[in-house]
């Protein structure tokens, strides 16, 4: 009989927390904090935390303060199918996160059945194709940057076959899948298609592997650790062709981790706290006052996604939680109406957004940005 | 040539790699009969306190390595075979080898929570130079990785078969009982079996992770790799792990290199499954046959 | 010669087990099967799911705890034998359009007889080469299950996975799957409970206890041993084809060979051999994180340094545990095995 | 009379060391047969080769005039050849009742019945005749693990005689029994011997047991037959003198 005693406890834990207070309104961040995303989804945690805080300190949005819960998820996507539906449960206003494509692709459903937004750091292409009226993203989506990645390696590098290295997981995969078609647009050869696993360690027969391909430039798509790894392994085997990387491998902690071998890597960025950009710099310099390093794209996503919320609200004028994605649907945040965006934002009526990026290069251990590329659609 | 050549140097040195952990499984099977799951985070954490010990004391690299190492030999060396094996080998070896599973789980969420989460930068004792020999471009990183493991595996060797205390550990390791008759003092020989491990632990953690950084998850590729090494190339001897490691290494490397990338790991395991089903002691391994 | 005649008066063989036909193991399952039905109410959709996650694992957990518990055999591939009937019942009644019920039993069929397959050739060496074996067969299957886009959706995964009806009944709800999942779960715990108990179930323990004797008596312990693998991975067949509907989107990463471990974690949290462990081996498992909130991922050190104390402690695990509590509260010797 | 068993030329090594060098005996059907043989003569290693437990190097086992050379042990025991072990051998978290009738069940029915039919695959009968037979009555329910030493080697025999074997062979039966207990042993062996023509084959230290237990004797050396004869023979073999006492 000794069960009855352990679903009387189950049952006495698992009741719904108690309703939120009248004067706070309730943010549910469901991310991932540990398992294979913990650093990108720690980064966005902490912009998320950083943009509470500085919203809270000027008196919230319509007067009420934010309540933020962030649920791990680690990087499981039934965990994080849960954590929606606990925070919709629970009566978040909207809900934030996850960072990563595939969990987004296991609990976007969810979200959006109880019509309320749902505001992701994910770049996978195939997220915004299904018709969601309910996911937004916080940054471009590999759709978008990939014609720019392609572009740059045309025009810029002048390549006429790429090796491309990618992770295999949701993200890599995704990449991958965008540029090959765009490289082919671009009359670009694939010199080789290098799969790699999330946590590899050693990637010296990669590394061996391009290099024997003879490819004019590298496409390197990996998470941080990894894009660190395969640059020390490149520099090993002596491989000189340009390294040529979305965002992530121009990112602060893969510079940190790469050390010398990062230098002279180059790529397109889509968010970058070295983006000539006050506002960007302004950004970079009270995260890492908070947290003591220096935040990635991640973290300004998870910035942006507060703010984008509270922008919305405040337009509407009211806390309606189906509201908020209908304010958000097709509108352009200026930074006139809203600072904390930090650059002029469109959200696209599927979700997807449009906004400025840059080209940069690794000079001297730091993120250079050479063009600022425009809108897609000024 | 040039291009299989490296290859095979890639191959040899995280072979070697693969070679030390392996030998740690094999010391832990001969005296206690039992897998230790946790071998990968034994090579993972010597990094991470070394920088965690910079980090806390604010020492000098050499003095937080010091700090370090000693505090993972002690704690994983003595203390592992004193407050997790000792007590639990009397319940038998299955209980002791799902400990090792729950062992491994402490070690990488504390490695994580108690250091970060994220990978971290590993000083390098070795120029990160490269040299070309027949046109292969060889890193001295890679050189100094099998230098040093073929060393330390050379010493190791010598130290069971050449000198008195490595016979008596040797004669612990085969038969206890023996050894008890014989007036070794077994307990001591089985804690220094613990503490070797420890150690090798700590020479593969200090030769890899300035290449592949310190973070807690590392242990995972590394324990399955030294697994299969020490399975391939035969769980009760020294030399059948030192064999699979380098197997298993330079298998690794061609799979990548040869054959499809993304099914590249399911390379090793492929062969771990045919020693099994042929020759199932392992390449180098004796047949364990016992009175019952 | 059949018994010593010199006691050929005694009493005629009972050949039915009359009332000792319930027991105290049996009436806890009934009782716990009638709490869960009703448990559910108010507690929103979201206890509802844990609660359903907590009996999916219990069903993967109590096939472990045949293998591991009762058999003695190290698996380390009970999440990938997961994987497999996760990934069968997904495709079969997403893409195939068969009815749950048919694509539950052939999940637990594939499984069953992959175990078989995967079992004889390990056994014949000796019981730890079972452990090597299922290592490599759990990297293999997620291999195949990331890299067989077509089939698996690969990174992706297989997203809207349909909920099974009952006689025309929609189980979409949260509430009504969960029930459904007591009804499953309670079936398959009764099916392991009727085993145990019978001269399986004692060739089993004996397999554990002393496989030599075992032999010498005539019980052929290969195909014990098989019969308990096969039916333990089965058992995780059973599991995976709840857990699809359940999650309503599969991939790879739940049936990673860390699942594994965690799910022989357990077993052993629980009490291996006890019938009842794998509830509270799972309750450990699933549960525990949402009491641990505000430990955050300080959880997965606290439930293996759970597990470390009691294998060091009271290897019996919980159950052993609340069995000598219940003892010496009763003073009685015997608990509910 | 007939031969249940036939050893021919078994040799079985252990690396170098011979633990059985050449040993050829017959068993004949009815008759209680003794090993004997100083510390570590391979007399066990004997037994485990000729039941399946050791593959022999050399050398063949018949039964009936089969071969039945490393046949596995939970098939020769179903061809009615049963045995006990030098150290103890119950399960210890079985009830005796259990233990009995575990060592019978696969003697009866298919692997179908023993899972769909009863629970005691129809053995309680047998197993409270065994239970009375071995004086283990008011034992019947209590955890084998709990019973005194004795007690434990009486249902360790109990549990190789619940199958009806023919052939029985025990290894050390009267190791560490108190002398009450092994008389009431011996009794129980010529019983079960007497009255249903089981064969056995004994392997024992305990020289009063064995000599009047057995109706012939077979005297291992250094995994060599040294002798073999009716007790009074043996006794008053020199080698055997020699073998005993020289060392």
């Amino acid at each position: 009989m000794k069960m009855h005693w352990i679903i009387a406890a189950a049952l006495g834990t698992a009741v719904s927390l108690p309703a939120l207070a009248q004067d706070k309104v309730k943010l549910v961040d469901v991310v991932e904090l540990s398992g294979a995303g913990a650093t990108a989804g720690t980064n966005w945690k902490n912009g998320i935390d950083l943009a509470v805080a500085d919203i809270n300190a000027k008196g919230g949005i319509l007067g009420k303060q934010i309540e933020i819960v962030h649920y791990d998820t680690q990087t499981n996507p039934g965990n994080t199918r849960a954590a929606v539906q606990r925070a919709i449960d629970e009566g978040t206003y909207a809900v934030l996160g996850p960072v990563f494509s595939g969990p987004i692709g296991a609990s976007m459903q969810i979200a959006q059945r109880a019509e309320i937004a749902q505001l992701v750091g994910g770049e996978a292409a195939g997220l915004t194709k299904q018709g969601n009226q309910y996911l937004f993203r916080t940054s471009l989506s590999q759709t978008a940057a990939m014609p720019k990645i392609a572009k740059y390696l045309k025009d810029t590098v002048k390549a006429g076959s790429v090796a491309v290295v990618w992770v295999n997981n949701d993200f890599g995969k995704g990449g991958r899948d965008a540029i090959i078609p765009e490289l082919e647009k671009a009359g670009i050869k694939l010199a080789v298609d290098v799969a790699t696993e999330q946590g590899q360690a050693d990637f010296a027969a990669d590394a061996i592997k391009v290099k024997n391909s003879n490819a004019d430039a590298v496409f390197v798509y990996l998470n941080e650790e990894e894009s660190a790894r395969f640059l020390r392994a490149a520099k090993q085997q002596g491989i000189t062709k340009p390294m040529v990387g979305e965002t992530t491998l121009l990112g602060a902690k893969v510079i940190e981790l790469a050390g010398d071998a990062a230098n002279g890597v180059k790529g397109h960025v889509g968010l970058s706290i070295d983006a000539p950009i006050p506002a960007f710099q302004e950004f970079g310099k009270k995260f890492q006052a908070k947290y003591n390093y220096v935040s990635d794209h991640n973290g300004m996503k998870g910035y942006m996604a507060v703010y984008m919320v509270k922008w919305a609200t405040e337009k509407q004028k009211k806390f309606d939680k189906k509201g908020v994605a209908d304010t958000l649907r097709g509108a352009t945040i200026k930074t006139s109406e809203e600072p904390g965006i930090l650059i002029e934002t469109t959200i696209e009526k599927n979700g997807d957004l449009d906004r400025e990026s840059f080209l940069a290069e690794v000079k001297d251990g730091k993120q250079v940005i050479t063009a600022t590329l425009p809108k897609i659609n000024p | 040539m040039a291009e299989f050549l490296a290859y095979l140097i890639a191959g040899i040195a995280t072979g070697a790699i693969y070679a030390l952990a392996a030998i740690g499984f094999t010391l832990v099977w001969q005296t206690s009969q039992t897998i230790n799951f946790a071998q990968g985070e034994f090579v993972m954490l010597p990094a991470v306190l070394v920088l965690l010990a910079i980090k806390l004391f604010g020492a000098p690299i050499w003095l937080g390595a010091l700090i370090g190492i000693a505090a993972f030999i002690l704690i994983f060396g003595v203390g592992f075979k004193l407050t997790v094996v000792d007590p639990m080998i009397r319940h038998g070896v299955l209980p002791l080898a799902i400990a090792t599973m729950a062992l491994s789980i402490i070690m990488k969420e504390g490695a994580k929570d108690g250091f970060s989460a994220e990978a971290q930068k590993f000083p390098s004792f070795v120029p990160t130079e490269t040299i070309s020999v027949f046109g292969a471009a060889i890193s001295l990183q890679h050189v100094a990785i099998i230098a040093v493991a073929f060393g330390v595996i050379g010493l190791l060797q010598w130290f069971v078969g050449g000198t008195r205390l490595g016979r008596q550990m040797q004669a612990t390791a085969q038969n206890p009982t023996v050894a008890r008759i014989l007036g070794i003092p077994v307990e001591r020989m089985v804690l220094l079996t613990f503490v070797i491990n420890a150690a090798l632990a700590v020479v593969a953690s200090v030769l890899i992770s300035p290449i592949y950084l310190a973070k807690f998850s590392n242990g995972e590729v590394i324990g399955l790799f030294a697994f299969i090494a020490a399975i391939v190339g035969g769980f009760n001897q020294v030399r059948g792990a030192l064999v699979g490691g380098l197997i298993v290494g330079i298998v690794d490397s061609m799979a990548a290199a040869y054959i499809s990338t993304s099914y590249r790991l399911a390379v090793p395991l492929v062969l771990l499954v045919i020693v099994i089903l042929v020759k199932p002691e392992g390449l180098m391994g004796r047949k364990e046959e016992r009175r019952v | 010669m059949t018994a010593p005649a010199t006691h050929s008066a005694a009493p005629a063989a009972r050949r039915l087990p009359l009332p000792g036909f319930v027991d105290g193991t049996l009436l806890t399952l009934v009782a716990a099967a009638v709490i869960l039905w009703f448990a559910p109410s108010g507690m929103g959709r979201y206890g509802t799911y844990v609660l359903s996650l907590w009996l999916v694992m219990s069903v993967a957990v109590m096939g472990l705890n045949l293998t591991l518990g009762y058999a003695g055999l190290k698996s380390l591939a009970q999440a990938a034998f997961m994987g497999i009937g996760a990934y069968a019942t997904a495709l079969l009644t997403s893409k195939v359009g068969l009815n749950w019920y048919a694509s539950f039993a052939v999940s637990g069929l594939i499984t069953f007889a992959v175990g078989l397959v995967l079992g004889f050739p390990a056994l014949r060496v000796k019981a730890h080469y079972l452990a090597f074996v299922t290592l490599a067969f759990s990297t293999l299957i997620w291999l195949v299950l990331r890299n067989e886009q077509w089939l698996t959706g690969g990174v992706f995964g297989l997203s809207n996975i349909p909920r099974p009806s009952f006689f025309g009944l929609k189980l979409d709800g949260a509430l009504a799957f969960h029930r459904f999942v007591v009804v499953v779960t309670f079936l398959l715990a009764v099916v392991l409970w009727w085993m145990i108990r019978s001269p399986w179930g004692r060739a089993f323990t004996a397999l554990r206890e002393n496989p030599i004797r075992a032999a010498s008596l005539g019980i052929d312990t290969r195909m014990y041993t098989l019969l308990a693998f096969a039916i333990g991975s089965a058992y995780a067949g059973f599991a995976g084809a709840l857990y699809a509907p359940l999650v309503e989107f599969i991939d790879p990463s739940p049936f990673s060979l860390s699942q594994s471990f965690f799910l022989l974690l357990m077993v052993v949290a629980g009490g291996a051999g006890y019938l009842l462990g794998p509830f509270i081996g799972a309750l450990l498992g699933v549960v525990l994180p949402e009491w641990l909130r505000f430990a955050g991922s300080l959880y997965l050190i606290i439930f293996a340094g759970i597990v470390m104390l009691l294998l060091i402690a009271c290897p019996q695990g919980m159950s052993g545990l609340l069995e000598r509590g219940w003892a010496k509260l009763t003073g009685k010797k015997e608990g509910a095995r | 009379m007939t031969e249940v068993l036939e050893v021919s030329n078994l040799h079985k090594a252990f690396g170098g060391i011979k633990a059985v060098n050449g040993v050829s005996f017959k068993v004949n059907e009815g008759e209680i047969l003794g090993i004997i043989g100083p510390n570590g003569c391979g007399k066990s290693t004997l037994f485990n080769c000729i039941l399946g437990q050791l593959e022999p190097t050399e050398g063949a086992v018949k039964l009936d005039g089969r071969d039945v050379t490393n046949m596995r042990p939970s098939e020769l025991n179903k061809l009615g050849v049963s045995r006990t072990f030098q150290l103890l051998q119950v399960f210890p978290e079985l009830s005796v009742r259990e233990n009995l009738i575990l060592a019978g069940q696969e003697h009866e029915g298919t692997m179908l019945s023993r899972f769909f039919g009863a629970r005691d695959a129809g053995l309680s009968a047998k197993a409270e005749q065994m239970i009375g037979f071995f004086k283990l009555g008011h034992l019947a329910d209590a955890k084998a693990g709990g019973l005194s030493y004795g007690q434990q080697k009486l249902l360790d025999a109990a549990m190789a005689f619940m199958a009806g074997p023919r052939l029985v062979l025990l290894d050390e039966p009267a190791g560490g029994v108190n002398l009450t207990m092994l008389g009431d042993l011996k009794e129980r062996l010529r019983a079960i011997n007497a009255e249903h023509g089981a064969t056995f084959v004994v392997i024992e230290h305990n020289m009063d047991f064995v000599m009047s237990l057995c109706s012939r004797v077979i005297v291992l050396a250094e995994g060599k037959v040294l002798a073999e004869g009716t007790p009074a023979e043996v006794r008053a073999n020199p080698a055997v003198i020699e073998a005993y006492l020289g060392h």
